[in-house]
C-alpha cells in the first residue's frame, strides 16, 4: 500500500531523468573559453602596441571592440535571433580590426570597419560559423578600399605614448615606392634594422608591429592547442622560400626574405587572422595547402601587385577556396575500402 | 484589366531583378549612378517594347525552329538603333555605358520576355508586358544606382546630398558595392514578402535556424558539390 | 608492430578511481527479475515461456531463432510472473519475463557439471558456447558462436583478449582480470582452440597497471600469449582500433577483423566462455560496474541477468536526489535511461550515474569548423562536414562522406566546443539511410 | 525540301529587313555620332589652348618621331597667327592603366591648360588627378628647367595627390615628356620652319 | 546600304540553311501532349504523385503509366482538363484527401517518460527510446511534418502537436512519409468524424498516460453505423468509406472522437487563450 502510494507520488512529479545520445560526458571547452585564449594571446602585442604608439591606438582599440560587440548585439536582436554577443567572437573580431588598422585611423573609420566586420560579413550570413570570409579582414579591406587616404597615407613611427608622432611610411611601403620611382629597392637589412623590425620600432598597422610579441602569441595559442601549427608554417614558410628566390635572381629589386617575413603584417595575418576556424580548412592536409596559397598571394601582391601589403587580401581570396579545398582533402575513412566483389 | 496586370506585374510580383534575378551583368556594372541606371534601364525598355510588339506582331509567322535567331536578329537590330541613336543625340550618356549597350543584345530579360510572353500573347499585351518589365528594371536599376551613387559619391543624379564633409565609401560604386547592395535589397525583399503573407492570414510559418527549407544555400556554399 | 596508438581519439577523465579498488561482490537475490528475450545483436530469439510457468535455474526460457542468435536461460528458479513489454535498457520497450526467484536457486538438469575438456573437439566447444548463449559482453552483445565460426578461406591467426576497458568510470573487466586471471586465459584458450589459433594477446590499456602484472603472471605458463600495455586514450578498445594498435593491421571500411585474420573478445565473454565450458553453466550472471557520484557507495558487483537498476542502485546506497543520468554502461556510449525499470542485460558492463552538476547538455550551436572532432575521430571520418549534411538532410552526402562507417564512439561531440549532439546526428543518417536503401532494394 | 527551304527564306527576309532598317538608322544618325564625337574633342582642345577663332581640329599637323610615330597637334590660331598647340600624351604607367591627357602650349612652350581624357584610376584616390586643383599645377610651366618636373616627394615642385603619388607621377612624367617633345619640334610646330624639315625621322 | 542588306541576308541564308537542315536531322518526336499536360500540372514538382516531378507525371499520363487524375494536388478542375487532353472520360467525381495528424494528446494532456536533449527533430528524437511521449504512438511535436510541407499547410502548436490546415493541404503525402510515429493519415476532405488517437495499448495504459487517448471502450463502434468504426488491437479505427454521423462524437468519454472543422476551431481559441495568458 505505502509502495503504491510512493509510486504514485513519482507518477506525478512527472519525467525524472535527462535523456540524450551518447556520449554523456564533455570536455567543457566552449567557444567563449577558445574565444578568450586568442584574445589573450593577441593582448601582449596589442598593450605593447598602446605603448608605442599611445593614446590614439587605445582609443581604436577601445572603439573597435565596442562597436563589434554593439554591431552584434544590435544585428541579432534586429534579426530576432539569439543573442550571441557571449560567445566572445565579437571581441575577436574587433580586436583583430583594431590590430589592422593605422593608430591614426579616425573613430568613424574604426565603426564603420565594424559595421561591413560584423553585418555584412558575418550575421547576413547566419552568424558565427556561416561566415565564409574571415569578418576582420573583410572589414579592413572595405576600408583600405573605400577610404584609400586614412587607411595608407598617414602612418606614423612609433613614439612612446604617441608624443612628437612623425609621419612616415611603413618599410613594405617604402620597398614599392623606391621600386616604382627608382626601378630599384633600397631596403638592405642592416642589424639594428632587424632589431628595429622586431621590437615593433617601425611604422604600421597598430596590431602588426610587435612581431615578437605575435610569435610568442601564436605559439602560446598551438601549446593551447587553440590553433594547429600547420596554417602558419606553411605560410610564412611560403613567403620565406619565394622572397629568397626572387632575392636571389635579383636583389636589387627584391627585397631579401629576411625583410618580407618580419614586415608587414605576416605574423598576424599568419598566427591569428588565416587560423580564423571558420574560413580555414578543417583538415592539416587542407590547412597546409591553405597556408602555401596565402603565402603564394601574399608574396605576388608584394612584389608584383599595386599594393605594398597582400597578407589581407591573400587570406581572403583562400577563404573563398577553403570549402574546395576542404572537399578536396576530406579524410580517408580508416581502412582501406573494401573493393566490392565484381558481379 | 489585364493590360493592367501584364504591366504591373513587371513592377513588383515578377520584377526582373528583384524577383525573377535576370540581367545581372547590366545591374551590376552600370549601376554606379543614378542616371546610368536609369539610362541603360531606358534604353533595355525600349528595346523590351519594340522588340515585344515587333516578335508578338509577327508570331505566327515565325517558324518554332527557327524562333531563337529571329528573335535575336530581331532585338540586335534594335539595339543597334538605340545605340546608334544615343551615341549621336545623348553622346554623354552614351560614354559612360559604353560597352554595355550593345550588351543589351544578350540580356537575358529580353529574350526570356520574347520566349516567355510575346511569342505566345497578342501585340497589346506585350507592350504592357514589355512595358512593365523594362519599367521594373528601370526602377531597380535606378534604385541600386541611386543608393550605390549616394554611399560611393554623397549625391544622387549628380545632386550633392551629403555636403563636402562627406567622406564617400568607394566600396559602393566599385564591384563588389554592387554585389552587397544588391544582396542587400533582394534580401529585404524576401523579408517584406514574408512579413506580407504572414499579414495576410497564411499561416505563421515556425522558423527554426535549421531546416530543409533553408538547406539549399548551405549546402552550396559548403561543398559546391558537382552535382 | 606500429606502436600503441591509432589516429585520433580523446582523453576523458576516467574516474576510475570509485570502483578500482572495490572487489566484485555478489548481488543477493533480488525481488523479480526482467529477463529481457532480446539481448542479442541479429534476430530476437522465441521466447517459450508464459504467465505461471515454473522454472528452474539455467532452464532455457527463449530459443535461438536463427544462427545470429542465441538462447536466454532463466537466470534463477522461480515462476514466471507475467510475460510483457518492459523498458530495454539499450532501446525501446522489449518483451520480457518476469520471474519471482523461489529461493532455491536450483538448477535445470545436465547444467552445472565440470566437464572434461581436452577430449573436446571445436565443434563441441562451439556448440557448449551456443548453447550457453554467449555473447560479446564488451556492451556489442554480438553472439560468440557467430564470431567462431568464419567464412570458408577466412582463417584467423591472432586472438585479442580485450581488456583495455577505455570508457571512463568502468572497472568490471579490471576486477575480472585481477580476480580471475587464471580463468580468463582459460577460456580464451578455448576460443583458440576452436579456430587453431596460435597467438593471444590480452591488450590492457596502461592505467591498469596491477591487471597488466596479474595477467603477465598468469600468462607466464601460456606458450604464445602474452600481455601488450596499451596507451592510455579512448576509444582504445574499439576493435578496429584495438587491431591497428595491436597489429598494424587496418581492418578494412565496411570490413570485420576476421578480413585480417583475428578475432577479438573482450575478457568478460572468455570469462564466461570458461564457465560455459568447463561447468557447462549457461551465461545468467555478469559483473557490473554500479558508479558515479549519483550513488553513494559505487561498487562492482556480480548481478544476475534480469536485476532491475533500481535493485542493483538501492544496493549501492540509493540514488542522490540531484541525479538526471543513469546510463547503461559507460558515459561515451552508454544509453541514458528513463526508468529504474530498466533490466540488466548480458551486455550490460556498468550503470553510471551523473548529477546535475555534471550533465553537460547539447545545445547544437552552429559548427564553427574548429576541426577538434576531425582530429578526434578514430574512423577518420568528417563529423564536421557530416553533422552539416546531416542538419540539411542532405542523406545521400552523407552516406558519400562514410556517416556508416561511424562506430559512435563520441569523440567527436566529446569536444565539440558547439556542444552539438554529432553522435545522435549520425544515428539519424545511418537510420535514413537504411530506410533510402530498404525503399530502393 | 520545302521546309528547309521554308525555314532558310523566313530567315533571310527577316535578317534583310533588318538590315535595311539598320542601314536607314545608321546614315539618319552618321552626321549627328560625328558632331558629338568632334564636340567631345573640340571641348578638351579649346579647354588647353589660349583664346583661338580658328577651327583647331581641322588645323592638325604631324609629326614623325625617330621611332616612327606620329604625334598630331591641333594648331590653335588668331587672326590667322598661331597662338598655340594642343597635343595628347599618354602615361602608360598610371595606376590602373593608362591615362590619356590633352596638353595645350603657347608658342613659347608655356602650358596653358590641361585636360585629363580618359583614366581608369582609383575614384576618389588617382581619380583626383582629373581635378582642377592638380592639373592646374602644370599651367603657366615650362620644360625650361627639367629638374622641376617631378612631383615635390621625388624633389619636383609639383604637389602629389596624397595616397597617389603613382598616379601624380605617372600624369608629371607624361607631360614633361610632351614638352619635350613639343620643345624640340617647336619650330616645326608653330609655323616657323618648315614642315618636313625637322622631321629627322624621315 | 545595299552592302548592309545583302551581307545579312547571305549570312542568314547560310545560317538558316544549316539550321534547317540541323533540324531535320536531329529532329526528336515529343508526344506534344506532354507539353500541354505539363503546363496545366500545378508545378510544385512536390512528388506526392510518386514521381520526379509534374513533367514526369506528365510524361507517364501520356505513356498511359498514370491515371488522368494522378495529381494529387491539383483539383478535379485539373484532372478534367488532362482527360480532355487524354481524351478520355474522368470516372466519378473525385474527392479531395487531405492530411489529418491522428493525435491529440499535447503536453497538457499527455505525459513524458523523460526530458529529451537532441536534435529538435522527429525522425531524431524517434531514435531515442522513440521520444519522449509516455505514449510510443503520439505526435513528438517537434515539427518534422511541417518542415517537409512543401505547401506551407502545417504549424506546429506551442503545446507540442502538428496541425493541419485542411484548406491548404494538398494531399501529396509528403508528411506522411516523414512522420516517424506514421499517425499522419490522408482522408476525405468531406468527412468530418475523426479519431484523433493512434494507440494501440490497452485501456488501462493509455488512462495512465494520456487524458484524451483512445481506451477501446467500443461505444462509438456500437454507436456508429455497421462496420464504420472497428476495434483494431484497442484502438477505434474509422473507415472513411462511410459517412458517420457527428453525433458519435459525444458518446466518446475521452473525447479522442472530434468533429473536424468544430475541432480546429476550438483548437484556436484554446491556442489563442493561452498566448494571451502567457502575455500578461
Amino acid at each position: 500500500m505505502v509502495e503504491e502510494e510512493k509510486r504514485k507520488k513519482k507518477e506525478d512529479v512527472g519525467p525524472r531523468f535527462l535523456v540524450s545520445s551518447s556520449p554523456h560526458v564533455h570536455d567543457r571547452v566552449r567557444i567563449n573559453k577558445i574565444m578568450m585564449l586568442v584574445v589573450i594571446a593577441l593582448a601582449p602585442a596589442a598593450l605593447l602596441s598602446i605603448y608605442l604608439f599611445g593614446l590614439p591606438a587605445f582609443k581604436v582599440i577601445v572603439i573597435s571592440i565596442a562597436s563589434a560587440v554593439f554591431f552584434e548585439w544590435a544585428s541579432r536582436r534586429l534579426m530576432k535571433r539569439s543573442n550571441t554577443i557571449g560567445d566572445y567572437s565579437a571581441v575577436v573580431t574587433g580586436l583583430l580590426l583594431a590590430l589592422n588598422l593605422p593608430s591614426t585611423a579616425p573613430w568613424w573609420l574604426v565603426v564603420v570597419g565594424n559595421l561591413f566586420a560584423i553585418v555584412i560579413a558575418k550575421q547576413i550570413y547566419g552568424g558565427l560559423g556561416y561566415n565564409p570570409f574571415n569578418p576582420a579582414l573583410v572589414g579592413r579591406v572595405v576600408l583600405l578600399i573605400s577610404f584609400p587616404v586614412q587607411m595608407t597615407a598617414h602612418w606614423v613611427m612609433p613614439s612612446r605614448w604617441g608624443t612628437n608622432a612623425v609621419t612616415t611610411a611603413t618599410p613594405l611601403g617604402k620597398a614599392k615606392e623606391s621600386l616604382l620611382s627608382l626601378g630599384h629597392i633600397d631596403v638592405h637589412l642592416t642589424r639594428t634594422d632587424v632589431v628595429n623590425l622586431l621590437i615593433g620600432n617601425r611604422a604600421g598597422c597598430i596590431g602588426e608591429v610587435s612581431v615578437v610579441l605575435l610569435l610568442a602569441g601564436g605559439l602560446f595559442l598551438i601549446y593551447k592547442r587553440v590553433i594547429s601549427w600547420h596554417i602558419p608554417v606553411a605560410f610564412i614558410g611560403t613567403v620565406w622560400v619565394m622572397t629568397d628566390i626572387f632575392h636571389m635572381i635579383d636583389p636589387t629589386r627584391y627585397a631579401d626574405p629576411s625583410f618580407h617575413v618580419i614586415t608587414g603584417g605576416l605574423f598576424l595575418g599568419a598566427f591569428f587572422m588565416a587560423t580564423d576556424y571558420v574560413t580555414s580548412p578543417i583538415t592539416h592536409k587542407g590547412m597546409i595547402i591553405f597556408g602555401v596559397g596565402c603565402g603564394v598571394l601574399t608574396v605576388i601582391i608584394r612584389l608584383f601587385g599595386a599594393y605594398p601589403e597582400g597578407v589581407s587580401f591573400a587570406i581572403l581570396l583562400m577563404n573563398a577556396l577553403t570549402p574546395l579545398i576542404d572537399r578536396a582533402t576530406n579524410p580517408v575513412v580508416f581502412g582501406s575500402r573494401k573493393k566490392k566483389a565484381a558481379g | 484589366m489585364g493590360a493592367w496586370k501584364e504591366f504591373s506585374k513587371g513592377l513588383w510580383s515578377e520584377n526582373p531583378i528583384f524577383r525573377i534575378v535576370l540581367g545581372m551583368c547590366p545591374t551590376l556594372a552600370v549601376t554606379t549612378s543614378a542616371s546610368n541606371g536609369i539610362g541603360m534601364g531606358l534604353a533595355t525598355t525600349f528595346v523590351l517594347v519594340a522588340s515585344n510588339v515587333v516578335i508578338s506582331a509577327v508570331r505566327h509567322l515565325i517558324p518554332k525552329k527557327i524562333r531563337i535567331p529571329a528573335f535575336i536578329v530581331t532585338i540586335a537590330t534594335f539595339v543597334t538603333i538605340v545605340d546608334l541613336a544615343m551615341n549621336g543625340y545623348f553622346h554623354a550618356l552614351h560614354k559612360s555605358l559604353g560597352l554595355f549597350i550593345p550588351l543589351i543584345v544578350v540580356n537575358c530579360i529580353i529574350l526570356g520576355r520574347a520566349e516567355a510572353f510575346a511569342s505566345k500573347n497578342s501585340v497589346v499585351l506585350s507592350f504592357f508586358d514589355g512595358l512593365g518589365m523594362g519599367l521594373g528594371f528601370t526602377l531597380s536599376l535606378g534604385i541600386l544606382g541611386s543608393i550605390r551613387e549616394l554611399f560611393g559619391n554623397g549625391s544622387i543624379f549628380g545632386v550633392v546630398i551629403f555636403g563636402k564633409s562627406y567622406l564617400p565609401l568607394l566600396l559602393m560604386i566599385l564591384p563588389p558595392g554592387a554585389f552587397i547592395v544588391l544582396g542587400i535589397l533582394l534580401g529585404l525583399m524576401n523579408q517584406f514578402e514574408l512579413k506580407m503573407a504572414a499579414r495576410q492570414g497564411r499561416l505563421p510559418i515556425i522558423k527554426r535556424e535549421h531546416n530543409c527549407a533553408t538547406c539549399v544555400l548551405h549546402k552550396n556554399w559548403f561543398v559546391s558539390s558537382g552535382d | 608492430m606500429s606502436g600503441r596508438h591509432f589516429f585520433g581519439g580523446v582523453h576523458p577523465e576516467y574516474h576510475k578511481e570509485m570502483t578500482a579498488g572495490k572487489a566484485i561482490e555478489a548481488m543477493p537475490m533480488p525481488e523479480k527479475l526482467v529477463v529481457h528475450f532480446a539481448q542479442n545483436i541479429g534476430s530476437m530469439p522465441t521466447p517459450l515461456v508464459k504467465r505461471g510457468d515454473q522454472v528452474k535455474k539455467g532452464q532455457v526460457i527463449a530459443e535461438a531463432s536463427g544462427f545470429v542468435s542465441v538462447p536466454v536461460h532463466a537466470p534463477t528458479s522461480g515462476k514466471v510472473e507475467a510475460v510483457d513489454m518492459f523498458p530495454n535498457p539499450v532501446g525501446a520497450e522489449t518483451l520480457a519475463a518476469v520471474i519471482a526467484p523461489d529461493g532455491e536457486d536450483a538448477w535445470a538438469e545436465g547444467l552445472n557439471v565440470e566437464q572434461d575438456t581436452d577430449s573436446m573437439n571445436g565443434d563441441q566447444i562451439k556448440g557448449l558456447i551456443r548453447d550457453a548463449g554467449l555473447v560479446g559482453m564488451g556492451g556489442a552483445t554480438f553472439p560468440t558462436h557467430v564470431k567462431l565460426s568464419p567464412p570458408e578461406g577466412k582463417s584467423i591467426d591472432t586472438l585479442i583478449l580485450n581488456g583495455a576497458e577505455c570508457e571512463p568510470y568502468l572497472t568490471a573487466d579490471h576486477r575480472l582480470m585481477l580476480e580471475h586471471p587464471a580463468e580468463i586465459l582459460e577460456g580464451a584458450s578455448f576460443f583458440a582452440r576452436v579456430l587453431d589459433v596460435k597467438r593471444v594477446i590480452v591488450a590492457i590499456e596502461k592505467n591498469k597497471p596491477d591487471a597488466i602484472e596479474k595477467m603477465k603472471k598468469a600468462v607466464e605458463v601460456k606458450e604464445g600469449y602474452s600481455v601488450e600495455a596499451l596507451d592510455v586514450v579512448y576509444p582504445q578498445g574499439a576493435e578496429k582500433q584495438l587491431i591497428f594498435a595491436l597489429t598494424g593491421r587496418r581492418v578494412p571500411a565496411g570490413g570485420l577483423p576476421m578480413d585480417v585474420n583475428v578475432l577479438v573478445q573482450n575478457v568478460g565473454t572468455a570469462f564466461a566462455a570458461y564457465e560455459a565450458v568447463r561447468f557447462k553453466r549457461p551465461l545468467l550472471e555478469r559483473v557490473v560496474t554500479v558508479t558515479g557520484n549519483g550513488v553513494a557507495e559505487p561498487k562492482n558487483i556480480r548481478a544476475r541477468i534480469g536485476t532491475r537498476f533500481e535493485d542493483m542502485i538501492d544496493r549501492c546506497g540509493g540514488l542522490a536526489e540531484d541525479t538526471v543520468k543513469v546510463i547503461s554502461g559507460g558515459p561515451m556510449m552508454g544509453v541514458a535511461q528513463y526508468s529504474l525499470d530498466a533490466a540488466v542485460t548480458k551486455g550490460t558492463s556498468g550503470i553510471v550515474t551523473l548529477r546535475k552538476d555534471e550533465v553537460v547538455q547539447f545545445v547544437s550551436d552552429p559548427c564553427i569548423r574548429c576541426g577538434r572532432c576531425v582530429e578526434a575521430c578514430p574512423m577518420r571520418l568528417n563529423p564536421s562536414a557530416l553533422s552539416i549534411f546531416i542538419e540539411m538532410c542532405h542523406f545521400e552526402d552523407a552516406a558519400e562522406y562514410h556517416v556508416t562507417d561511424c562506430i559512435e564512439c563520441g569523440s567527436c561531440a566529446y569536444v565539440c566546443p558547439s556542444q552539438r549532439p554529432l553522435v545522435h546526428h549520425f544515428r539519424r543518417a545511418k537510420a535514413e539511410i537504411r530506410k533510402m536503401s530498404r525503399k530502393a532494394g | 525540301m520545302k521546309e528547309i527551304l521554308r525555314l532558310t527564306l523566313i530567315l533571310t527576309a527577316i535578317a534583310a529587313i533588318s538590315a535595311g532598317v539598320l542601314a536607314f538608322v545608321s546614315s539618319k544618325t552618321e552626321n549627328p555620332i560625328k558632331q558629338a564625337l568632334r564636340a567631345e574633342k573640340m571641348v578638351a582642345v579649346s579647354n588647353v589652348l589660349p583664346s583661338f577663332d580658328n577651327e583647331p581640329d581641322k588645323d592638325t599637323l604631324s609629326v614623325v618621331t625617330e621611332d616612327g610615330e606620329r604625334e598630331l597637334f591641333y594648331i590653335g590660331k588668331k587672326n590667322g597667327k598661331v597662338v598655340g598647340a594642343a597635343f595628347e600624351v599618354i602615361a602608360p604607367d598610371g595606376y590602373s592603366g593608362p591615362i590619356d591627357i590633352m596638353v595645350g602650349v603657347d608658342t613659347a612652350g608655356v602650358v596653358t591648360g590641361v585636360e585629363i581624357l580618359k583614366y581608369l584610376e582609383t575614384p576618389g584616390l588617382g581619380a583626383k588627378v582629373a581635378t582642377k586643383e592638380f592639373r592646374g599645377q602644370f599651367k603657366g610651366k615650362s620644360i625650361k628647367n627639367p629638374d622641376d618636373w617631378h612631383v615635390m616627394k621625388d624633389g619636383g615642385i609639383f604637389r602629389q595627390i596624397t595616397g597617389a603619388t603613382i598616379s601624380s607621377r605617372a600624369v608629371t612624367k607624361a607631360i614633361a615628356r610632351g614638352l619635350e617633345f613639343f620643345d624640340k619640334h617647336r619650330a616645326v610646330v608653330i609655323g616657323e620652319g618648315k614642315i618636313g624639315s625637322s622631321g629627322k625621322g624621315g | 546600304m545595299s552592302t548592309a542588306v545583302i551581307v545579312l541576308a547571305v549570312l542568314a541564308f547560310v545560317l538558316g540553311l544549316g539550321l534547317a537542315v540541323a533540324a531535320r536531322i536531329f529532329a526528336v518526336n515529343v508526344d506534344p501532349r506532354i507539353e500541354k499536360i505539363t503546363e496545366i500540372l500545378p508545378g510544385a514538382n512536390c512528388g506526392g504523385c510518386g514521381y520526379a516531378g509534374c513533367s514526369d507525371l506528365a510524361k507517364a499520363i501520356v505513356e498511359g503509366k498514370a491515371g488522368v487524375d494522378a495529381c494529387p494536388v491539383g483539383s478535379a478542375e485539373v484532372a478534367e482538363k488532362i482527360a480532355k487532353i487524354m481524351g478520355v472520360e474522368l470516372s466519378g467525381d473525385k474527392v479531395r484527401k487531405v492530411a489529418i495528424v491522428l493525435c491529440s494528446g499535447d503536453d497538457q494532456v499527455a505525459s513524458k517518460k523523460f526530458y529529451y536533449n537532441g536534435i529538435e527533430d522527429c525522425a531524431s528524437a524517434a531514435l531515442i527510446f522513440g521520444g519522449d511521449k509516455s505514449c510510443k504512438y503520439g505526435c513528438l511535436g517537434l515539427g518534422t511534418c511541417a518542415d517537409v510541407c512543401p505547401f506551407d499547410a502545417i504549424d506546429m502548436l506551442p503545446s507540442g502537436l502538428a496541425r493541419v490546415d485542411p484548406e491548404r493541404c494538398t494531399g501529396c503525402g509528403k508528411c506522411v512519409d516523414a512522420c516517424p510515429k506514421g499517425i499522419i493519415k490522408l482522408v476525405p476532405i468531406d468527412r468530418k468524424v475523426h479519431v484523433l488517437c493512434s494507440s494501440h495499448d490497452k485501456g488501462g495504459k493509455v488512462r495512465k498516460i494520456c487524458k484524451v487517448g483512445c481506451i477501446g471502450c467500443q461505444k462509438c463502434a456500437k454507436e456508429a453505423p455497421e462496420g464504420a468504426i472497428t476495434m483494431e488491437e484497442n484502438l477505434a479505427v474509422v473507415n472513411y468509406d462511410i459517412e458517420i454521423p457527428e453525433s458519435v462524437a459525444g458518446v466518446c468519454p475521452t473525447h479522442t472522437i472530434v468533429i473536424r472543422g468544430e475541432h480546429l476551431e476550438e483548437v484556436e481559441a484554446s491556442e489563442e487563450a493561452k498566448a494571451a495568458g502567457g502575455a500578461v
